[in-house]
């Protein structure tokens, strides 16, 4: 694996230089003190030392409200959108984001394969950076450590001076090739830092843990302290459900059909005419939320469907944390079951 | 002469807000001439009582819809006054800014949707949009001129967002501004100019009708006084803003429904003509040049040019806002938080200018930053003594004319004062008997 | 890794509906009317008894409905619509010649080449008839593909029977096993008046060789599944259709899903046993 | 087909909702193209006996209010609450939260008793409304959206998400970032969350959403440093009317 040494004075250069090969798209900050990804019109404002944005770059493949098709109510014809593949480089993405891609893809290419979002994911370059974490990072608790490669082009890891560029894929060489940058000389150490906010059971345990939690009194205590905003779903980078809505302009002859973002923990999302809401609860949503972390799609492949970016316990302003309720999970199933079992040693995180 | 009127209007039309016209005139003695004002009461003082001084303005706000941003103004001048918190230059001119932007949209929404079918003979602006379709877009493009300047600048026009006590939430960016100021340029002074002509065209409509009475607005040393300056009056001169209820001495009458106000004689006028009588040289010399055109002089005793007034001055208010807007962009906008950081807690007051003429607003804080008491003294209240009297002025003058047209000038009269019967902070709810 | 890998078919244009018309309609009652779609050029749509299609208006948005036709009714499908919100409301306002826009078929439908041979006991409460129509005019068409049809149908009122002209057809053909109940009866119905479940106990049923089909609103699976219990037949003889709010139909805006199964890939027919135990399925 | 014809009325309200029809500046020859107004006080002099869709604003707060009302419902087809006032009491409820008499008091002093007052309560509280589009002021695009949905013939939607969706869709930062407290998580959305993108809390001028939990919602604000009155307060600013519910 060939690394390269880039000082911290020459990032700006270095983002100018990735500009040639197409739209860079990276952090910066916005607001008191949150970041956001958007697009490098200034290559100084780019902040690559952050704890996370407000919104993953999900929002690129996936945007918030978008356009499925314009049509006219008097022909009945309809238009089809332009779906585009610049290319793109992310920069500065953190592993877990990189890893809610990876795992979106595997959402939108199962089954019926969908054109609007796997078109916006081609021509697409990502630069990953080291990240220190915060109270609310638990990645390494879903098998996804600080410096996971997988995915990247290229990766930014922080060092003294600097970073040191790892180069992970061919396509990542090839973007150093008219930047000349010295080789890295020693091996800087990786940044394997310790997450304070961990979940206290080994991931590969969790389909199990997740078996036994259904009647858990669990669902309904955290409930109690949840509002249903459906902020959770809103910010979590690997939530991809959609409402779709039509809109007309006010001749009422054009408009277009338009998606945007939905959650799980909202009102009407399983409410159908006639009144029949299919998951009423807010203990019934929320079970429904975390088993689709952990449990309905990793059944399948084998993975925590949660990434452990923390945004949806910094984002949440009843204070609930998927961690927490994992750990209480775990700790009443202990209680309860295990109690019982022989099988507890096996429980050790 | 002994002629007999009975005239009632019920819910005058074209006026924000609910409000009656009644005369009766009996044997040619004028029994009565009077605005009523049937609008709901909805205590607004004593909702305030108690509220945290981040949630005053938002509520007084509600007070009135149409000078929504002249209540927050004031509010948040009283509040900033009571508390001992300091506002930046940015913050001041920003305000201004804003304060313009009502001025103008509130202006032209006057001018041309209430009055101008007068003048036109229509009895709305909707037979209008065929017969003068370039008007009516012209009318629609300086609405929207003037409420971009809200939207940017406060977050919506009715109803601002933005201000808050110390400053603003939110600072508009160098291109937003820019914008706005292209389409002050390019659209708001062509527009007024052309407004001017087509008011100095109709003027021949405007009644010819006089009445010299006291005008109190504010008034400051070096500018043409919407957001700040000391308590004018034509009769007395000057005084600080602290002696407003010297200057306002509010009194419940018993023909009419909402509190009168008077200083010096049985009643005063505020509004644009009282701005224009008390600051006229104070204004841009093309507001100068316009007022000529339209025939509005200084000293100007007919409260029908009310209407002319607005019109003078929104093309005051443009330029200014050009003026401000410059200002801005040299000194460079800086993302200012809102000092909201109490240095003592009391009594403080706030006036400002709102398109109908000078609000009061006096709150008292307590040490944890909630209101104890509140008063607000609304425009409206204060010119209905004064409306009141050029009836009985007018009705005698007019009294040969057809009950139609009698009708029609004092519905006039009433309109030109612009009222907005809909700050009902003082209305009391009286019913009836007719 | 930006090239990713998990492609088992090319991407593809999921939201675009086809444009179809109108061919015929009749009211059925108050609330449900029935269509006739035509797709271009008189297209078949390829369906399975049990699929649906997104129907879709211009304006309004988009409703899954269930394909009411037989697959061997050839160049036009049939729809029947209960008119309880806005995109059936608008629809019901459309005539013959008007425009409309179809997906699909989507989801699983009845497996018919599985059905052969066997014994099919047909039970629909109210709107669920819709769908099972299909099947049953599969096995009509197909008579000697399949053994006894046993037709059970259940409705509110004697006014809320549903395709009037055919259930007379049903009730006199020999081949067609025709049971009716209505839950509040009109004096002149002389028919059974009870919930659906009452007429089971008459049933006689070749329990091993019959196969059931139960579609109707969500309080009757349970009380119709616990009565088919009862009567003794098997689990796995059991299929059932689910309702549940869809969006997009092609598994992916997460509506219907319950628990891992998207009702719109999976279902809406389920093998009985498969969601057993899946909790709130039922 | 006729257009339609439309009325508007005010009640007790700052009248902000029927100024902002006024700004639809953009749309208001649009909106005409698809509409006969009869009536519209502030605007024009006419009147008419029956209405296809009445737009009401403001609160009922007299007992004339309460008549007028019924009348009008009389002679339209579709009613329709406009602002918060209108739809859930509004700002103008907050009186009902003291006692009568001393908000009379306050701001009439000995003269109070000349002058009876009644709760100020939505219109539903009176007559049947068909829809209600909230907001203090009203939102032009919500208006434009239930408004074409009128003309088109179909239902309106009513949001039943909180604010905060569309705050997030739009990537704020939440406020509570920012040490303020905000009511977006309970409030309806419908209008793009404009106070959070501003930089403003959420002061809850459309009213709660379906099944709010207001035991947590006053447990969030709690927690972010309010104490029990200052959220028993921020919460009913706008929701007084539903105060019963809103207050645990
Ligand atoms: C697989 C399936 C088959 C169906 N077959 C039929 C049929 O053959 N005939 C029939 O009349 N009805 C059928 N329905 C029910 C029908 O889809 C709903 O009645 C319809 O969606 C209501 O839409 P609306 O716009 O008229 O109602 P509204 O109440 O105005 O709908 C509002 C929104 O809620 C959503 N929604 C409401 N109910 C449902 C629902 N049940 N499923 C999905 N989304 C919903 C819609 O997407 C819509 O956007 C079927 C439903 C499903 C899931
Ligand atoms: S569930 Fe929460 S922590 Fe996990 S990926 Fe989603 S937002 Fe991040
Ligand atoms: S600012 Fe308010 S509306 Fe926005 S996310 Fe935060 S709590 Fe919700
Ligand atoms: S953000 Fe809240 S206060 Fe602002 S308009 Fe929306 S609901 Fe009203």
């Amino acid at each position: 694996m060939n690394m390269y040494n880039l000082k911290q004075e020459k990032v700006s250069d270095f983002i100018v230089h990735l500009q040639k090969y197409g739209e860079v798209i990276a952090p910066h900050p916005i607001g008191d003190a949150s970041y956001s990804f958007s697009t490098v019109t200034n290559p100084n404002t780019v902040e690559l030392d952050y704890n996370r944005t407000i919104q993953s770059i999900k929002k690129y493949f996936f945007p918030p409200r978008e356009k499925l098709l314009s049509y006219s109510t008097v022909s009945n014809q309809y238009e089809k959108v332009e779906l585009k593949a610049e290319p793109r480089i992310f920069l500065g993405v953190h592993s877990y984001d990189m890893q809610a891609v990876l795992k979106l893809d595997f959402n939108f290419s199962q089954g019926n394969p969908e054109l609007n979002y796997l078109k916006r994911r081609e021509n697409t370059t990502f630069i990953g950076v080291s990240y220190s974490s915060d109270k609310y990072h638990f990645g390494r608790s879903v098998g996804i450590p600080v410096e996971e490669l997988n995915g990247f082009d290229l990766f930014l890891r922080k060092n003294k001076s600097g970073f040191t560029i790892i180069v992970v894929t061919e396509k990542g060489e090839k973007l150093l090739k008219k930047f000349s940058l010295p080789e890295e000389s020693e091996n800087t150490p990786e940044n394997s830092i310790e997450f304070s906010t961990q979940i206290k059971i080994n991931y590969n345990r969790l389909p199990e843990l997740f078996e036994h939690a259904w009647d858990s009194p669990v669902w309904e205590s955290v409930s109690k302290k949840c509002v249903g905003c459906g902020t959770c779903n809103l910010v979590c980078p690997t939530c991809y459900c959609f409402n779709v809505e039509d809109d007309v302009d006010l001749s009422l002859k054009n408009g277009t059909r338009d998606r945007h973002w939905d959650g799980c923990m909202l009102n009407s999302f399983a409410a159908v005419a006639g009144g029949e809401n299919f998951r009423e609860s807010l203990g019934e949503r929320q079970r429904h939320r975390i088993y689709r972390k952990f449990k309905y799609i990793s059944d399948i492949t084998g993975e925590p469907w949660c990434v452990g970016c923390g945004r949806c316990i910094v984002a949440c302003t009843a204070g609930i944390s998927i961690v927490d309720i994992v750990n209480q999970l775990k700790e009443e199933y202990e209680q309860t079951h295990l109690t019982k079992s022989t099988h507890q040693h096996e429980w050790a995180g | 002469m002994s002629k007999n009127l009975d005239i009632m209007v019920k819910h005058l039309t074209r006026v924000e807000g609910h409000g009656n016209i009644v005369v009766n005139m009996k044997d040619g003695v004028l029994e009565k001439a009077q605005l009523d004002i049937v609008e709901a009461p909805r205590y607004f003082e004593a909702m305030l009582k108690g509220r945290s001084f981040h949630e005053a303005a938002i509520i007084t706000s509600r007070i009135c819809g149409i000078c929504s941003l002249g209540h927050q103004m004031t509010s948040l001048k009283a509040t900033e006054d009571a508390l001992g918190l300091e506002i930046s230059t940015q913050t001041e001119l920003l305000r201004k800014l804003l304060v313009n932007g009502a001025t103008i949209q509130s202006n032209i929404l006057h001018i041309y949707f209430l009055v101008a079918p007068d003048l036109f003979g229509a009895p709305s602006v909707f037979p209008l949009i065929p017969t003068h379709t370039d008007v009516i877009l012209r009318a629609l493009r300086m609405k929207r001129m003037a409420n971009d300047i809200g939207d940017v600048v406060s977050g919506r026009a009715v109803h601002p967002i933005t201000p808050v006590p110390g400053g603003f939430t939110k600072i508009p960016s160098v291109g937003e501004l820019k914008e706005i100021r292209r389409q002050l340029v390019e659209d708001g002074i062509p527009d007024m100019k052309a407004t001017a002509e087509l008011l100095a065209s109709v003027a021949g409509g405007i009644p010819d009708f006089t009445r010299e009475t006291e005008y109190i607005s504010l008034k400051h040393a070096d500018e043409y006084a919407l957001y700040d300056g000391e308590i004018y009056s034509s009769d007395t001169g000057g005084t600080p803003d602290k002696n407003y209820l010297e200057m306002t001495n509010e009194f419940i009458v018993s023909h009419s429904t909402s509190k009168h106000c008077k200083h010096n004689r049985s009643s005063y006028m505020v509004g644009a003509l009282a701005r224009w009588n008390n600051n006229n040289d104070r204004l841009c010399y093309n507001a100068l040049q316009v007022a000529d055109t339209m025939g509005l002089m200084p000293h100007c005793y007919n409260p029908y040019m009310n209407t002319i007034a607005q019109a003078v001055e929104t093309l005051h208010c443009i330029e200014d806002s050009i003026a401000i807007i410059d200002t801005l962009l040299e000194r460079g906008l800086k993302n200012e938080k809102p000092n909201q950081d109490p240095t003592r807690y009391g009594k403080g007051i706030g006036s400002n200018e709102v398109p109908r003429g000078i609000l009061y607003h006096e709150y008292e804080y307590d040490r944890t930053g909630n209101i104890v008491t509140a008063n607000c003294i609304i425009p409206t209240g204060q010119n209905l003594a004064n409306i009141d009297d050029d009836m009985k002025k007018l009705v005698p003058e007019i009294m040969d004319q057809s009950k139609e047209d009698i009708t029609l000038k004092l519905e006039m009269l009433v309109r030109a004062y612009d009222p907005c019967i809909s700050c009902s902070v003082h209305l009391l709810n009286v019913e009836f008997v007719e | 890794m930006s090239e990713f890998i998990y492609q088992e078919q090319p991407p593809a244009e999921l939201y675009y509906p086809e444009i179809a018309e109108i061919t015929q309609v009749k009211q059925f009652t108050e609330l449900e009317k029935w269509y006739e779609i035509t797709l271009p050029n008189g297209r078949n749509l390829g369906h399975q008894p049990g699929q649906f299609v997104q129907v879709s208006l211009f304006g309004i948005g988009e409703a899954p409905i269930s394909i009411t036709s037989s697959p061997t009714k050839k160049g036009a499908f049939e729809l029947c619509v209960r008119n309880v919100g806005m995109l059936t409301d608008k629809l019901h306002q459309l005539d013959v010649g008007s425009k409309i826009g179809i997906r699909g078929p989507f989801g699983q439908g009845f497996d018919m080449d599985a059905l052969q041979g066997k014994d099919v006991l047909i039970i629909g409460g109210g709107i669920g008839i819709v769908p099972l129509r299909s099947p049953i005019n599969y096995i009509i068409d197909n008579r000697e593909d399949f053994g006894r049809l046993i037709i059970c149908y259940g409705a509110k009122s004697p006014n809320e029977l549903l395709y009037r002209d055919e259930l007379a057809l049903w009730e006199s053909d020999p081949g067609i096993e025709y049971h009716v109940t209505v839950d509040n009866g009109t004096p002149d119905w002389k028919g059974n008046v009870g919930v659906i479940t009452r007429l089971f106990p008459r049933l006689d049923l070749d329990l091993k060789n019959t196969i059931a089909a139960v579609v109707g609103p969500p309080i009757m699976y349970k009380f119709a599944l616990m009565a088919l219990k009862t009567k003794g037949l098997p689990d796995e003889n059991i299929y059932l259709s689910l309702e549940r709010r869809m969006k997009c139909g092609v598994g992916k805006c997460g509506h219907c899903q319950i628990n891992h199964s998207y009702v719109c890939q999976e279902g809406p027919v389920y093998h009985y046993p498969d969601i057993k135990n899946l909790p709130e399925a039922i | 087909m006729a257009k339609p014809k439309v009325a508007f009325f005010d009640f007790t309200s700052c009248e902000g909702c029927q100024l902002n029809k006024l700004n639809l500046e953009n749309h208001i020859l649009d909106v005409l193209e698809h509409i006969d107004i009869v009536e519209f006080r502030e605007a024009m002099d006419d009147k008419a006996d029956e209405y296809d869709i009445a737009f009401i604003e403001g609160s009922i707060s007299t007992p004339t209010c309460v008549e007028r009302i019924h009348d009008i419902r009389r002679r339209t087809k579709v009613l329709i609450a406009l602002g918060s006032c209108a739809a859930i009491g509004g700002i103008n409820s907050m009186k009902n939260l003291q006692p009568i008499e001393s908000v009379r008091e306050a701001v009439y002093g000995e003269d109070k008793y000349l002058f009876p007052t009644l709760p100020a309560i939505p219109v539903s509280a009176i007559v049947k409304v068909d829809y209600e589009i909230h907001g203090c002021p009203m939102s032009i695009p919500e208006f434009l959206k239930i408004f074409k949905s009128l003309v088109m013939g179909k239902a309106p939607i009513k949001p039943d998400s909180p604010v905060c969706v569309e705050c997030k869709l739009k990537e704020n930062e939440c406020l509570y970032e920012r040490g303020m407290v905000c009511l977006g998580p309970i409030t309806r959305s419908g209008c793009d969350a404009i106070c959070p993108s501003f930089g403003q809390f959420c002061t809850g001028c459309r009213g709660v959403i379906p099944n709010a939990d207001k035991h947590a919602m006053t447990d969030i604000l709690l927690r972010h440093g309010l104490s029990t009155d200052e959220a028993r307060k921020r919460l009913l600013m706008f929701n007084s009317y539903v105060s019963d519910e809103m207050i645990n």
